[in-house]
């Protein structure tokens, strides 16, 4: 088995008296859907955001590609190629959906080059277009690409979301809730979608659907109170007591 | 230098920060609360100081002109809420940065058709005037010592407010979540009007108090709004306890500097030079001390999280 | 051609063709006045691209301002009583050489901007507007009580700096002059916004944790405009110094950080002729309200106050429309 | 023509871009600061001149006022207006030294002349100095000299001196200690726009200093003043006249009373030009007249003087005719000195209550038909 791309170990995190993350350890291998769930106010975007670099644990470490990057920025870790969709949209809504998805080829580029350059059309015909075209593609929104995104429906903005992060080439994505206020129909098809992206990268998978994570994950981790209090794959989570308790309120 | 004259200056520091908390007081309080940035609370310093000045040339009694300062001032800030600034609450900051540089203007020029172009004349009360000894020998003015007392109690006052009454609990209420407290039925619009005007008020009672020992003219509004906004930079925008301790600092930093810069700069230069290089250092100081805390803390000595 | 477009293109027919006119119909004096506004405007369109492209929100733009008025008056004013500005390490001398003259502007301001900019911009919101306002108090106060170079009094130069092949004496010379800078960084700034730099900038001004997941760093690209933005402030400081033939520290006054934000947003934030129609609007003001009242400050307020309440897009807001998608 | 309407006519004309240019009307452009703080100074300036022209039958100066607004960028945009499209011979009325340093090179190098109302740097004085440019009023540092002159022969021997940080501030503590030159207590600069000083009457405590002199014009000085009063201490206060003018004393209020300070004018000066100027100046307008109107109305007279004897289109001759200085000086005797500056004697006043108007009288001579420093360094 080939080493885990993602990695934390013993993720700690307190707001005031309030425990938002305790202990949290956690792996994402390669090729594989990792979905994280949990009831509401379980700790899954405090998770997130210290994955990513938006906050700082208390204690314990995250490493990427065989890195410690606990103590590194998001842009650092973005570099390394951590991509990272959100469940409120974080796009810049007075700008098209083809500059966004610019935004973020440039990103990808900008690894290399520092800052982006001051002279040149952003848009003009040329790698970057190619990058953000193809991937406006293959979610299914190039001919929204003139769009201004504020336009965009929710279901579309998520799909956008999901462009941007593909532009960055990453060696794996980190998606908050990419279905939220999409119908059935796009669900399905944003499924069938992440089911295939899984080869190029592997998916942390934080998502309410659960239709959709029972038909992705290849595993699955069950957060409460900002514990993991089970990981394994589907079957060996539907059966396992404590998840049951936790969601169903049962006794063991 | 005397250890009787440090005394004397810290004295001295200790008054103008009182003053300049006085200023602060309510600009903080308009942040904290409605999240407004309001650059005209100078001219609702100067509207006090007018006011009393009017009223105690008419009356000849300092009192009444407290008064009328506080009514004057409180009025104007409650007619300027109600009818300019609360439609700035939901904009960003640059419309409000610019729509109260056009009430500084309006305020001002105002100000000049009404009262004319000379400074106004308004003194300290007999009662009040003259030195007083302190223990240790030291000869005070009364006067400022008074300001010291007013200052201190009314942020005491503030203090008990915000901890202890119901207004108090609305306004601590209405910084954390708005919607929530008007969720719970309280009258927000009337809040904001309320809390304008009380900071406006005490703007206006600085203006009142320190107009008795300085000039009452056009345009003293804008270098105490400057300082305040120093102020409460420093202390962190929004907690009143930072704006004390920021006030205090500044009003300090402000007196001792001046004094103690030229006599550094008297240790190695000659003394011509060491006043002049040592007065243009001092009249940065204030400035560098709000660099060097934003820098070191970007969100000021008590700011929060906002 | 949108809206947009037509009316940007007219603004610039005007504010050619009015000092052409005055040149024309030997009013002198109206062209000065159109210098001013070129001037201005292009103060205004160096803090356009810190505000309205960067959402950078600085109170402290008359640093840069004053600072190109300074190296402008330092310059001249020992090249007028020939002494050298420096004779160890090396010899320094002045110059009356505009192209020397803006060259040093651009990158004293430019270099007091990273300066400044980098410690301001660890803070952000309002911490960010009194950050920048303190750093042009300290200017301000610095170059009242520094002795040097005439402090409260500024500098006097007697003659226009010169340009190599024109009379700068001659108004509409001068004027062309100022009308070519403002033009080059007009079309630099459209450059700029249509750049990668200029997209990923925009995007960190609406939704900066977008552009660190995507692995820009947002301090740096806020730094670069900055920098950029306090430049050309500085080279129309340079210009404005040259129009007066004067610099004080009044260029360094916080009112003057206020007046070019009022350009800005008179004329609409992030607009690219914005400060172009602001300035312009704000020096006609100037002319025919102050010969109204002598309280012609009041009516200015109130019509700031209309514009900020009612009329958001500015000038070109109420001429060209909403703004409508780029392409 | 009454003035108030001859004003609202020259205002209205100012306003209008287009002045009236009656026949052989001298064509005169005052920019001086009519709004925004030290408005009353030049309002002063302006009502003064106004009132010269008036006297003298109303016609013979065609005058164009703007308001500078207290700004040297204003100011140079005036004076390019008035040179470039009112076509004006004579520039005039500028309060602040700052603005005139911003005016008075670039009006003079344009061949203009300009006559100082008020401000005289010592940069215009001695090598910056120009035959086209007369200061009527003094020259900057001729009332601290003044003063200095005053302590040391009123036999003090330790003043305190303190003045704001900006050249001027530095020339007034130079011009003091010119005439003064003994031993000072004390030596203080402090911030330009300062309005507490607390700290520095603490220092004037603690120090062992005989006298104080000060130059705080503006607000400044009237809240030093108000404060000094309420500190207890009672020294004697020495200080040049701006502190103690007409307009501004009325703020001081008693704070004020017994303070000694120099100027080359008062309203009690005893010539028949002095008592028409008050009269006059009085039933005009209402108010006493102040230091600066006294300024206004002289450099009028001496302008109207100089078109007696000479015609401006022959610019030596009526150079030669202004430096004459033919005309009732409402100060009395005066003169040019060879930098265009005056030649006058300097008062010793001291602010007294009349009714219920605080004003001065005088009580000394300083300085008798003086001249200033920088003649020998200005080479026309």
């Amino acid at each position: 088995m080939t080493d885990p791309v993602l990695v934390t170990k013993g993720l700690t995190k307190s707001f005031g008296a309030v425990r938002a993350s305790h202990d949290v350890s956690l792996d994402l291998r390669p090729g594989e859907i990792h979905a994280v769930i949990g009831p509401n106010g379980a700790g899954k975007s405090t998770l997130i955001a210290q994955i990513c670099g938006g906050l700082k644990p208390d204690a314990g470490r995250v490493s990427f590609a065989g890195r410690d990057v606990t103590h590194l920025p998001t842009r650092a870790r973005a570099r390394l190629g951590l991509a990272r969709t959100f469940q409120v949209s974080a796009l810049a809504m007075e700008d098209t959906v083809l500059q966004n998805a610019t935004l973020g080829a440039l990103g990808a580029k900008g690894a290399r080059a520092g800052l982006p350059g001051l002279l040149g059309d952003a848009l003009a015909a040329g790698d970057l277009r190619d990058t953000a075209m193809s991937a406006l593609e293959r979610v299914g929104l190039a001919e929204h690409a003139a769009t201004v995104t504020s336009a965009l429906s929710h279901g579309q903005r998520r799909q956008l979301e999901v462009a941007v992060a593909l532009t960055l080439r990453p060696r794996a994505f980190i998606m908050d809730e990419p279905m939220a206020g999409m119908g059935t129909e796009g669900s399905q098809r944003m499924t069938a979608f992440l089911d295939g992206l899984r080869d190029e990268a592997p998916i942390l998978l934080v998502e309410h659907d659960m239709d959709a994570v029972f038909a992705l994950a290849d595993r699955l981790s069950v957060l409460v109170y900002g514990r993991i209090i089970a990981t394994g794959s589907v079957d060996e989570i539907r059966a396992n007591a404590e998840v049951r308790k936790a969601y169903l309120g049962e006794d063991a | 230098m005397t250890p009787l004259l440090f005394i004397e200056q810290v004295l001295n520091g200790l008054q103008f920060g009182v003053m300049l908390f006085l200023m602060a007081a309510g600009l903080t309080l308009v942040f904290g609360v409605m999240g407004l940035i309001n650059l005209a609370h100078g001219s609702l310093y100067m509207v006090g100081a007018f006011a009393a000045a009017a009223v105690a040339g008419w009356s000849g009694s300092f009192l009444l002109a407290l008064v009328a300062a506080l009514a004057a001032s409180a009025a104007a800030g409650a007619i300027v809420e109600l009818t300019v600034i609360r439609r700035l609450y939901d904009r960003d900051h640059l419309d409000q940065v610019l729509a109260t540089f056009a009430l500084i203007l309006i305020f001002s020029e105002g100000t000049r058709w009404l009262f004319g172009s000379f400074p106004l004349f308004l003194d300290i009360p007999d009662w009040l005037s003259g030195p007083v000894t302190l223990p240790g020998g030291i000869e005070y003015p009364l006067y400022r010592l008074a300001i010291i007392a007013v200052g201190l109690s009314i942020a005491t006052g503030l203090f008990w407010l915000i901890a202890r009454t119901r207004l108090g609990i609305r306004i601590r209420a209405g910084e954390s979540d708005r919607e929530m407290i008007a969720a719970l039925g309280v009258d927000i619009s009337r809040l904001y009007t309320i809390v304008f005007a009380l900071g406006a008020a005490l703007a206006g009672l600085a203006g009142a108090m320190v107009g008795a020992i300085q000039s009452v003219q056009v345009g003293m509004g804008e270098p105490v709004l400057i300082l305040a906004f120093v102020v409460i930079v420093i202390g962190g925008i929004g907690s009143i306890k930072g704006a004390l301790v920021g006030a205090l600092l500044v009003g300090l930093t402000d007196t001792l500097g001046g004094l103690l810069l030229p006599e550094a700069f008297k240790l190695f230069m000659e003394t011509s030079d060491a006043t002049a290089t040592g007065s243009a250092l001092a009249s940065m100081l204030i400035y560098i001390l709000m660099a060097v805390v934003l820098v070191w803390r970007p969100r000021g000595l008590f700011g929060g999280a906002t | 051609m949108s809206r947009e477009r037509m009316v940007n293109a007219a603004l610039m027919a005007l504010l050619l063709g009015v000092p052409l006119w005055a040149w024309a119909t030997d009013e002198p004096f109206t062209i000065t006045l159109a210098t001013r506004v070129a001037i201005l405007a292009l103060a205004g369109v160096g803090l356009n691209i810190a505000l309205g492209l960067g959402g950078l929100v600085s109170l402290g733009h008359a640093a840069f301002f004053g600072i190109g008025g300074y190296a402008m008056g330092i310059l001249a004013s020992h090249a007028q009583s020939y002494t050298p500005l420096m004779e160890s390490p090396f010899l320094l001398e002045g110059t009356k050489s505009m192209p020397v003259i803006w060259l040093v502007a651009i990158l004293a301001s430019a270099l007091a901007a990273l300066v400044i900019g980098a410690l301001s911009l660890r803070t952000s919101g309002v911490y960010f507007i009194m950050i920048t306002l303190a750093f042009g108090q300290m200017l301000y106060f610095f170059s009242i009580s520094w002795p040097a170079y005439g402090g409260e009094d500024g500098l006097s130069i007697y003659l226009r700096n010169g340009f190599p092949g024109l009379n700068t004496l001659d108004p509409i010379q001068f004027f062309a002059l100022c009308f070519g800078c403002l033009a080059a960084a007009l079309w630099f700034n459209a450059r700029l916004v249509r750049s990668p730099f200029g997209l990923a900038l925009n995007a960190a001004r609406q939704s900066p944790e977008r552009v660190e997941t995507v692995g820009l760093g947002t301090f740096r690209l806020r730094l670069v405009a900055f920098v950029i933005s306090g430049a050309i402030t500085g080279l129309a400081g340079a210009l404005f110094a040259d129009l007066n033939r004067f610099v004080s520290p009044g260029m360094f006054s916080w009112q003057m950080s206020g007046e070019i934000m009022v350009f800005v947003i008179l004329g609409g934030v992030g607009r690219l002729y914005g400060p172009v129609a602001g300035a312009a609007l704000f020096i006609t003001l100037e002319h025919v309200l102050g010969g109204i009242s002598p309280f012609w400050h009041v009516w200015l307020g109130f019509l700031l106050l209309l514009v900020v309440l009612f009329a958001r897009g500015g000038v070109i807001g109420l001429l060209a429309g909403r703004r409508v998608a780029h392409d | 023509m009454k003035l108030t309407t001859f004003v609202a006519a020259a205002c209205i004309a100012a306003l209008g871009g287009a002045a009236f240019a009656e026949d052989g009307a001298l064509k005169v452009g005052m920019i001086t600061t009519l709004s925004g703080g030290g408005a009353g100074l030049g309002i002063d300036t302006r009502d003064g001149f106004l009132l010269a022209a008036k006297l003298a039958g109303g016609d013979k100066l065609d005058i164009v006022v703007e308001d500078d607004q207290r700004k040297p960028d204003i100011a140079v945009q005036l004076a390019d207006k008035m040179i470039q499209s009112e076509k004006v011979d004579i520039l005039t009325g500028i309060v602040w030294s700052n603005l005139a340093m911003a005016v008075v090179p670039a009006a003079t190098a344009q061949g203009k002349f300009y006559l100082s109302t008020n401000a005289a740097p010592s940069a215009l004085a001695g090598k910056g100095c120009h035959q086209n440019y007369f200061s009527v009023s003094y020259q900057n540092d001729n009332l601290h000299e003044a003063a200095g002159a005053y302590v040391k022969d009123a036999g003090y021997s330790k003043p305190f001196i303190l003045a704001p940080n900006y050249p001027a501030g530095q020339d007034s503590l130079t011009g003091f200690k010119r005439l003064y030159g003994g031993e000072l207590s004390g030596e203080v600069y402090t911030q330009l726009g300062q309005t507490d000083y607390a700290a520095e009457i603490a220092q004037i405590r603690a120090s062992d200093a005989d006298s104080i002199f000060f130059f705080l014009p503006g607000g400044m000085g009237i809240s030093f003043l108000k404060q000094y009063a309420d500190s207890g201490l009672e020294l004697p206060v020495v200080g040049p006249a701006f502190s103690f003018d007409q307009g501004i004393l009325q703020a001081v209020g008693d704070a004020a009373l017994g303070v000694i300070n120099t100027s080359q004018w008062n309203k009690d000066i005893d010539n028949p030009a002095n008592a028409r100027f008050v009269e006059e100046f009085q039933a005009e307008y209402g108010r006493l007249p102040s230091l600066y109107a006294a300024q206004g109305y002289d450099t009028a007279n001496l302008l109207l003087s100089a078109m007696d004897s000479a015609d401006i289109s022959d610019a030596d001759a009526f150079r030669a005719a202004l430096k004459s200085a033919d005309f009732d000086s409402v100060r009395g005797d005066f003169a040019f000195a060879a930098n265009n500056h005056p030649i006058q004697d300097i008062y010793v006043r001291e602010v007294i209550k009349e009714g219920d108007v605080y004003t001065n009288k005088i009580v000394g001579v300083a300085l008798e038909d003086h001249a200033n420093v920088y003649v020998d360094e200005c080479k026309m």
